[in-house]
């Protein structure tokens, strides 16, 4: 699964095989990673409450 | 060395000889016995049945007392497919069989398997057995297993391994000796060795000096299912053309011996 | 995960930095657990049946450790010393120590084989052989079995309470580290020398040792 | 400040932040998946020493040399012995899995006593002392009460050491009711006392024949010395020699022979004559063996001026061609043929004895063949058929016998074998049964039973067991629970096969004399006791002139002192040969005219013009409509010792499905009693029935119920008993008019959808 | 009881009502878990599969799920990036149905292997030449993405949107969801491709072996194309049976008939496209094997050339052509009909290419092998279909499905 395990080559076949999955792996973490930071930020700033009781800003 | 080592590649493989296969069932036990192969308390579903070596059972179909049976002993035929790509090894998806370029032998690592059964699926020779239960020994009875060979655990595949511990053990004498090479009776497999007809010889199929070397180029040699390219080393000779007939699957008008996949 | 820590976060003004708080106690807590106590659970401790101290005996052969872990006749490698090894110098207790008397004792005199727990057996799934190594190989015990032969006394054997493997073969460093080549006897670190010297690199699936090298 | 809900989960978080990030679980997922490598209810065989030990196994009637692969005290592996007289560097199945007879959970560790019924046995150890007092005391009541023929004894064999002891621990007890277990050795014996008139053990030279042609004998089923058969099967495929097998079924002898002959069931004695027949018109005898060396050939007067007719006149005037050629199914053309080919060849050699040879057969059909062989002068020939002397090597003195015992000696034998009815026969163990059932009170008043197991080998086995159950007391000497032992009311347990020494003598149809010996290979893992070792025990328990009889203070010195200056060779070489090279024709024969005898005079009379030969099978065509016939198969064992797991995995699913024997019948009969591949079935004969599956198969012809033998064990073994039904069973003993022996070959039997 | 959850101006039934049904449905998933729990600790000994038959009901029902979850990725794919915005009033409900065959089709395999717990081997250990670890790979992936796909659904739920965090995290997965449906059809297009590997590959079976390019045999396309064209197919019939059992219109027509069209397209186009293949494997490939086509079908007691016919005329061609006709999607019982037919359409062709695969025998000498699962294997089958319908009557009690319930069921 990663470079160094015994059942790694580096041929074209694994690096190929790999890299997509490494490649749509990453999107879908950056993805998630970007959502929730971003949707921390903007909790903080205050966004998305729809009952204004206070709660939730500073 | 290891480009040394890779001139001097082995394929070990058989050749079994079907007129002289009596069908005695010799070769299956002594597999068995070899290989700690487990066995309950009925065997007669021979779907779930685990026999490394199982003898089939071939007839010629005809009326009585034309009727005639040959028997095929079919241990894992060791495929080499293309270059070693052998049905089974290119599907396993966590590398637990594999095939080895030094020898010939298609291994299968039964603490790595997880019990897909996908090379199950791939091999046409029914050469490969799951664990459905858990082996168990009636009790005592597990003082005759054989240490050279691991018990397997249930919900996995396991095969004929043309008995390599008896390779790694003869390769140890031969390393402690300061060689590195096998003389042809040193590794010999257990159902060649117990095979009272004589049907079955064992060896380098690249070594001129071998037995199989030449048994195999005989005319009436053939390997089970040729046509798929699985490119066994496993080898059979009979005389008589139906049973050359009845080891691949032929269309009506094609002749015997005459298609085979190419290489 | 972290959603629920934002939300621990946003919840209000004076026990945000609380929350923090419990996250950290929650983390270490559960680091220390992890890296310290958790490795203690795992592992049983097991007494030898006797101390035997390799440097005593070592400095009484001529043939270093060979003397008593030799290659019988068919290659293979006879490992530890069987009881009839021992007998023709222990008949009775020469030496002084205490468990030079437990040897004679419970095990020489009932002719009972000692029932060693030995730290670096492998796997019933692994096939090593000694006389490829040492011979063929040329390679020294030290490099898979450590300095053992100069060690005075046993130590503790630990097993791993879920698989019933010695320590040795998973190594001391619970992380899997190791510095020296004997800290870890897996299978990586027996690939790791094989590819280095490129012994037969036939495998079709990993261009690497095939599997039947080391295993059966 | 408060501790709420939301520092829980803080708490919570934390927490499985550090886990992750700790080796716990990373640790954990690769601990369990090795946990499943070694789950603890798997085995991990122990590593060790591997060394080989050579001996012989006594589980097959040939005795296979074997090599014991060890791993310390444990034997791991038994492989063929290379060298070894017969079967040279392999063994057969049952002798390759010998190792499950020695460590299986059925053995009996120590001496048992039945305090139950026959029916319902209570199984209680008792310790060999209290064993052998009890078998004594029953012993010498009966002695005293002046009926020591109420004795009788069932070996295995009626060779080798063991069963040399307890023919011995009859004569010297007073009981002349020793009988061992029948096999073809039998009837070849009686057809060499007829037409040799020597006592002879039968041989052939087949490594040296050049045409063989077998009257129905299991080459590759286990008949003879099994691997010995199969090297010489393969040999010949070598050397292209051509080899014939006449079969009603087209069994594995008969596919892998170069020519099958599918005669109708029970004519293969007919064919045999039939081509003597040709032979003889044709002229292509041996003229010289023929004309000097055979008396009665051509018709002859007697000194009285009696006018006899010779075999030739009779065979030419009886086996017409075209009547044989009828009634075998085999046409003219191919008898004539094969009459021409057999004559024709240098060393051509016929072969008889059904199968495996478990049941003896009929002696004229013995001597039809044998006939052949005559006819070829390949008697005592090259590439022929022999007549061995039998083993001398056990040369004790007579057994000592008082005068209870000879008294007791005198009276004839219960199964009537060397009465006036069978004078020729040693012993008719298959007539038991019924004398027993059919007498007021049982005249075996004790019955010892060694290396046999009759319940489940003799035919009409449902009324052994009724015969048994009237045996008042029956001792058993086994070393695993069988059928036989299950009778019992004591069971001196014996070493299995790798934890004794035991002589092996020389298999059926060897041309050298070989003595191989069985020795411990492991250490034997629980009391028991050689049967030697026991019948000495008794033997000394009973004083006076049987005990004196006894000279050895255990087998072993026995053994030891039986083979003198010969047991040191033969314990460090594992076995013994002496070869033979048999006389010349004219030194051969011990008939009154010192000639070859083609008919005996015991038989005339006996035979009919057009005689078959062959017994006919009991039962009416009208009730029982399809003839019923056994098959053998080199993976069932049918002997004393039964089949091992691993033979049973080998077993055909074309032979056994789960509990039921698989008979094999043409598709012609199953449409005509609409039966179908794979549906049960009931079979019944005049003896029993049993519920079967069937198999459609061309390998017999319509009519015909092929059903193999060596299945339907009981007892405790769940991986061999309750699979199958046992044939015998179903099939009754035909007693050959001449020897008594059982010449049964089928039945008639019936099969009825279920 | 539970009204506060309910999402507004929908209508839903009492939670007594509710509570029955989720009884029900419950007691046949224990029933399933008994089964799977047994299949776990006593090993695959409690199914009817044997070494002829490794591959048997649970792998045909893994392909059978993925194939009809389809929807999902080929809806996301419209939607997102063909841009057939209609579709986001079904997309939810493919997505949800998505997730849940998915998920079945992860514990399904985890039920099927040997060793379950060395499963991950196939990651760790993975070898890149099987198709079997491409499945395993694109298919966990996949699964992912449909979690993060329908995620926000679950917080859109009226309580869970009122946490500002869910809230906010919801719209940010809206607002980025193009990049994961790209990602997902990606992934989707491959694994199910991979799956017709699975058995395309078998060279060692004449019955399964397809020719192709490169390292894909024509199932691996195959296999692809039919998922996304007969995936909408069981979407449409789920929505149509979640009206007919809530007895209310979820989705408008509209909507229905351009996925109907769209799906009519495909599946006519994948039919030409498997009779093309049929055609060259029954010519070429098969007899270059030796084996004639009528042999994969004569000979036993149960496959016969009416399963070619069942899958690729009544499962295949039939609905392919009900559905690109105007008429065939406007008449209601056509429509119906059409999709059904083309589910089992799509289910045959993945019961034929695992089972049939099994069956058919390969070496002149042996035999066709017949087999009929354990109730276990039907028991721990049915544990998705039960989990499945639990999830879908607990998503649309609780959760904003369908967009268009409320402006086409208003409550007074």
């Amino acid at each position: 699964m990663f470079p160094g395990f015994f059942e790694w080559i580096w041929d074209g076949g694994h690096m190929l095989f790999m890299g997509a999955l490494w490649y749509a792996l990453s999107i879908i973490g950056m993805g998630l990673t970007f959502c929730l930071i971003k949707s921390a930020i903007e909790t903080q700033q205050g966004k998305g409450s729809h009952h204004g009781d206070g709660h939730g800003h500073h | 060395m290891s480009a040394k080592e890779q001139k001097k590649a082995k394929r070990f493989g058989m050749v079994i000889d079907l007129d002289k296969c009596t069908g005695c069932g010799a070769c299956m036990v002594a597999c068995m016995a070899e290989n700690n192969v487990p066995f309950k308390k009925d065997e007669s579903n021979k779907l779930d049945s685990i026999t490394w070596m199982r003898v089939f059972k071939l007839t010629n179909g005809k009326e009585y007392p034309d009727a005639d049976v040959c028997y095929l002993p079919r241990p894992c035929q060791h495929c080499e497919g293309h270059d070693g790509h052998s049905p089974c090894v290119s599907v396993c998806p966590a590398t637990a069989t594999d095939y080895s370029r030094e020898t010939g032998i298609v291994s299968q690592i039964y603490t790595r398997c997880f019990g897909c059964r996908y090379c199950m699926a791939a091999c046409p020779y029914h050469a490969r057995y799951f664990n459905w239960w858990d082996p168990v020994w009636p009790k005592g009875m597990e003082k005759m297993l054989s240490p050279d060979v691991s018990v397997r655990m249930r919900g996995i595949v396991e095969k004929c391994s043309f008995c390599f511990h008896r390779y790694q053990r003869a390769m140890d004498k031969a390393h402690l000796e300061g060689r590195r090479e096998l003389a042809e009776n040193e590794y010999q497999t257990a159902c060649t060795q117990a095979c009272p007809a004589g049907a079955i010889t064992f060896g380098d199929l690249n070594n001129p000096g071998h037995a199989v070397y030449k048994l195999k180029q005989s005319p009436n040699a053939f390997r089970l299912l040729e046509r798929l390219g699985t490119n066994t080393k496993v080898y059979y000779v009979s005389e008589r053309e139906w049973v050359r007939r009845a080891g691949d699957n032929y269309l009506a008008h094609e002749k015997t011996g005459q298609v085979a996949a190419a290489h | 995960m972290s959603a629920l820590e934002e939300k621990a976060k946003e919840s209000s003004d004076n026990n945000g930095g609380f929350a923090i708080l419990f996250f950290i106690i929650g983390l270490a807590a559960s680091l220390i657990f992890g890296w310290v106590v958790f490795p203690k659970l795992l592992y049983s401790q097991k007494k030898q049946p006797f101390d035997f101290s390799h440097a005593l005996h070592n400095g009484l052969v001529d043939n270093g450790c060979q003397s008593c872990h030799f290659f019988r006749e068919d290659g293979s490698y006879a490992g530890v010393p069987k009881l009839a090894q021992c007998v023709d110098c222990h008949e009775d207790v020469q030496g002084e120590t205490e468990d030079e008397a437990v040897f004679v004792n419970e095990y020489v005199k009932p002719g009972r084989e000692v029932p060693w727990l030995v730290y670096s057996r492998q796997p019933d799934c692994v096939f090593f052989s000694h006389a490829a190594h040492v011979k063929s190989g040329g390679m020294d015990c030290k490099t898979c079995h450590g300095p053992i032969g100069e060690s005075e006394s046993l130590k503790p054997y630990e097993e791993n309470r879920i698989t019933g493997y010695s320590r040795d073969i998973w190594g001391k460093n619970i992380a899997g580290f190791k510095s020296h080549t004997w800290d870890r006897m897996k299978m990586d670190d027996c690939s790791e020398c094989h590819v280095k010297n490129g012994v037969r690199q036939n495998s079709v699936q990993t261009e690497k040792g095939a599997c039947f090298v080391c295993h059966k | 400040m408060k501790i709420d809900r939301r520092s829980f989960l803080s708490l919570g978080v934390g927490a499985g932040a550090g886990i992750a990030l700790s080796p716990l679980p990373w640790k954990l997922t690769d601990d369990l998946s090795i946990w499943t490598q070694m789950w603890p209810w798997t085995p991990v065989p122990k590593d060790g020493e591997i060394r080989y030990v050579n001996s012989v196994s006594t589980l097959c009637r040939c005795g296979c040399g074997i090599k014991v692969r060890k791993v310390d005290d444990r034997a791991v592996k038994i492989e063929g012995q290379e060298g070894y007289p017969g079967s040279d560097g392999s063994a057969c199945a049952l002798c390759m899995s010998g190792i499950q007879r020695l460590y299986s959970p059925t053995a009996i560790r120590m001496p048992l006593k039945n305090t139950g019924t026959k029916d319902a046995p209570l199984w209680q150890s008792v310790t060999w002392d209290a064993a052998i007092r009890e078998i004594s005391e029953k012993l010498g009541k009966l002695r005293k009460e002046g009926k020591p023929q109420a004795l009788a004894c069932i070996s295995g064999s009626d060779k080798g050491t063991v069963p040399a002891l307890f023919r011995r621990f009859l004569q010297a007890y007073g009981s002349p009711n020793f009988m061992s277990m029948p096999s073809y050795e039998d009837a070849y014996e009686m057809t060499l006392k007829l037409m040799h008139g020597t006592d002879s053990a039968v041989g052939f030279d087949l490594e040296n024949a050049d045409y063989v042609i077998s009257f129905g004998s299991g080459i590759l089923e286990g008949w003879g010395s099994s691997v010995r058969m199969f090297k010489a099967k393969s040999a010949w495929k070598d050397k292209k020699v051509k080899t014939v097998q006449v079969d009603t079924r087209l069994s594995n002898s008969a596919a892998k022979a170069d020519l099958w002959l599918a005669v109708k069931p029970g004519s293969e004695s007919l064919l045999a004559l039939g081509m003597a027949a040709v032979i003889i018109s044709e002229k292509l005898y041996d003229k010289k063996f023929a004309d000097q060396y055979t008396f009665a050939f051509d018709s002859w007067k007697d000194a009285e001026g009696k006018e006899h007719r010779g075999f030739k006149e009779f065979i030419l005037e009886n086996y017409s061609l075209s009547y044989v050629a009828r009634a075998t199914g085999i046409e003219e053309s191919q008898i004539v043929k094969i009459a021409k080919e057999f004559a024709g060849a240098s060393a051509p050699i016929a072969l008889c004895g059904r199968g495996q040879g478990n049941t003896p057969g009929s002696v004229h059909e013995f001597m039809a063949v044998h006939a052949l062989n005559a006819l070829a002068g390949n008697i005592n020939q090259k590439g022929g058929v022999w007549a061995m002397p039998k083993d001398d090597y056990i040369q004790w003195d007579e057994a000592a016998t008082d005068g209870i015992a000879e008294k007791g000696l005198e009276t004839p034998r219960i199964d009537g074998a060397g009465t006036e009815k069978y004078p020729l026969s040693k012993s008719l163990p298959h007539r038991l049964a019924a004398i027993i059932n059919a007498a007021e009170k049982s005249p075996v008043e004790v019955l010892l039973v060694s290396g046999a197991n009759p319940l489940y080998s003799l035919p009409d086995s449902r009324a052994v067991k009724k015969a048994f159950g009237r045996i008042p007391f029956i001792v058993s000497f086994a070393s695993h629970m069988d059928e036989t032992s299950e009778m019992a009311d004591m069971i001196l347990p014996c070493p299995s096969h790798l934890e004794r020494y035991e002589d092996v003598p020389t298999p059926a149809g060897m041309i050298r004399k070989v003595t191989g010996l069985a020795r411990p290979v492991v250490r034997p893992q629980y009391n028991r006791k050689n049967a030697g070792d026991s019948l000495i025990l008794i033997a000394k328990a009973l004083g006076g002139s049987i005990a004196g009889s006894f000279p050895w203070a255990a087998y072993e010195e026995c053994l030891e002192k039986t083979f003198g200056d010969k047991w040191k060779t033969l314990k460090e070489t594992g076995y013994i040969t002496e070869d033979f090279s048999p006389p010349y024709w004219d030194a051969a024969f011990a008939t009154p005219s010192k000639k070859f005898a083609f008919m005996s005079e015991v038989c005339a009379g006996a035979e009919k013009k057009g005689g078959t030969g062959a017994a006919k099978p009991e039962g009416e065509e009208n009730t029982f409509p399809l003839l019923l016939i056994p098959f053998d198969s080199m993976r069932l064992a049918c002997g004393p010792v039964a089949p091992t797991p691993f033979m049973m995995k080998t077993v055909s699913d074309h032979m056994l499905k789960g509990k039921y024997t698989v008979v094999e019948i043409h598709p012609e009969t199953a449409q005509k009693y609409g039966l179908k591949e794979g549906k049960n079935a009931v079979l019944s004969t005049p003896k029993g029935e049993a519920e079967v599956k069937v198999h459609l198969s061309r390998r017999t012809a319509p009519g015909i119920v092929a059903m193999p033998r060596g299945l339907g064990h009981s007892g405790p073994d769940e991986y061999i008993s309750g699979k199958g039904s046992n044939f015998n069973e179903l099939i009754a003993a035909v007693e050959d008019p001449v020897s008594g022996l059982d010449a049964a070959w089928g039945i008639r039997a019936k099969l009825v959808k279920a | 009881m539970d009204s506060a959850l309910i999402p507004e101006g929908v209508k839903r039934c009492s939670f007594g009502k509710f509570m029955v049904f989720i009884s029900i449905v419950s007691a046949v998933l224990l029933w399933g878990v008994y089964a799977m729990l047994l299949c776990w600790l006593k090993g695959l000994n409690q199914t009817n599969m044997n070494d002829y038959y490794g591959f048997a009901l649970w792998i045909w029902a893994d392909l059978a799920v993925i194939a009809l979850g389809g929807g999902a990725f080929f809806s996301g794919f419209l939607k997102y990036l063909v841009g057939k915005d209609e579709l986001k009033n079904i997309i939810n409900y493919a997505v949800l149905i998505g997730f849940i065959c998915y998920s079945s089709a992860l514990l399904i395999l985890a039920i099927d292997i040997g060793q379950p717990l060395r499963g991950w081997f196939i990651f760790w250990h993975a070898n890149v030449h099987s198709m079997l670890t491409e499945v395993a790979f694109c298919l966990s992936c996949y699964f992912g993405v449909l979690c993060i796909e329908y995620i926000p659904l679950v917080l859109e739920n009226r309580q869970l949107n009122k946490v500002p965090f869910f809230h906010n995290f919801a719209h940010n997965l809206h607002e980025i969801m193009a990049v994961f449906a790209a990602t997902g059809a990606f992934l989707s297009f491959f694994h199910q491709g991979s799956l017709g590997g699975v058995a395309g590959v078998l060279f060692g079976r004449p019955f399964a072996y397809r020719e192709g390019v490169f390292v894909w045999p024509w199932t691996f396309f195959l296999f692809t194309w039919s998922a996304a064209a007969f995936g909408p197919c069981f979407t449409l019939s789920l929505t149509k049976l979640l009206e007919k059992i809530s007895g209310k219109k979820l989705v408008k027509d509209n909507v229905i008939e351009l996925l109907a069209k769209i799906s009519g397209w495909m599946i006519f186009t994948y039919t030409i496209a498997k009779i093309a293949d049929t055609y060259y494997w029954a010519v070429v490939t098969a007899p270059g094997k030796g084996q004639t086509l009528m042999e994969f079908y004569t000979g036993n007691a149960f496959y016969g050339i009416w399963i070619l016919v069942l899958e690729v005329i009544i499962g295949g061609l039939i609905p392919g052509l009900i559905l690109i006709t105007n008429k065939g999607r406007k008449n209601k019982y056509l429509l119906t009909t059409a999709i059904i037919l083309a589910c089992i359409g799509v289910s045959v062709n993945r019961w034929v290419m695992v089972l049939q695969v099994m069956a058919v025998p390969v070496m002149p000498f042996d035999t066709w092998a017949l087999y009929y699962p354990s109730w276990q294997e039907v028991a721990t089958t049915i544990l998705p279909v039960a989990y499945g319908v639990l999830l879908i009557g607990i998503s649309y009690r609780y959760m904003p499905i369908f967009p268009q319930e409320r402006e086409l069921n208003p409550i007074d």
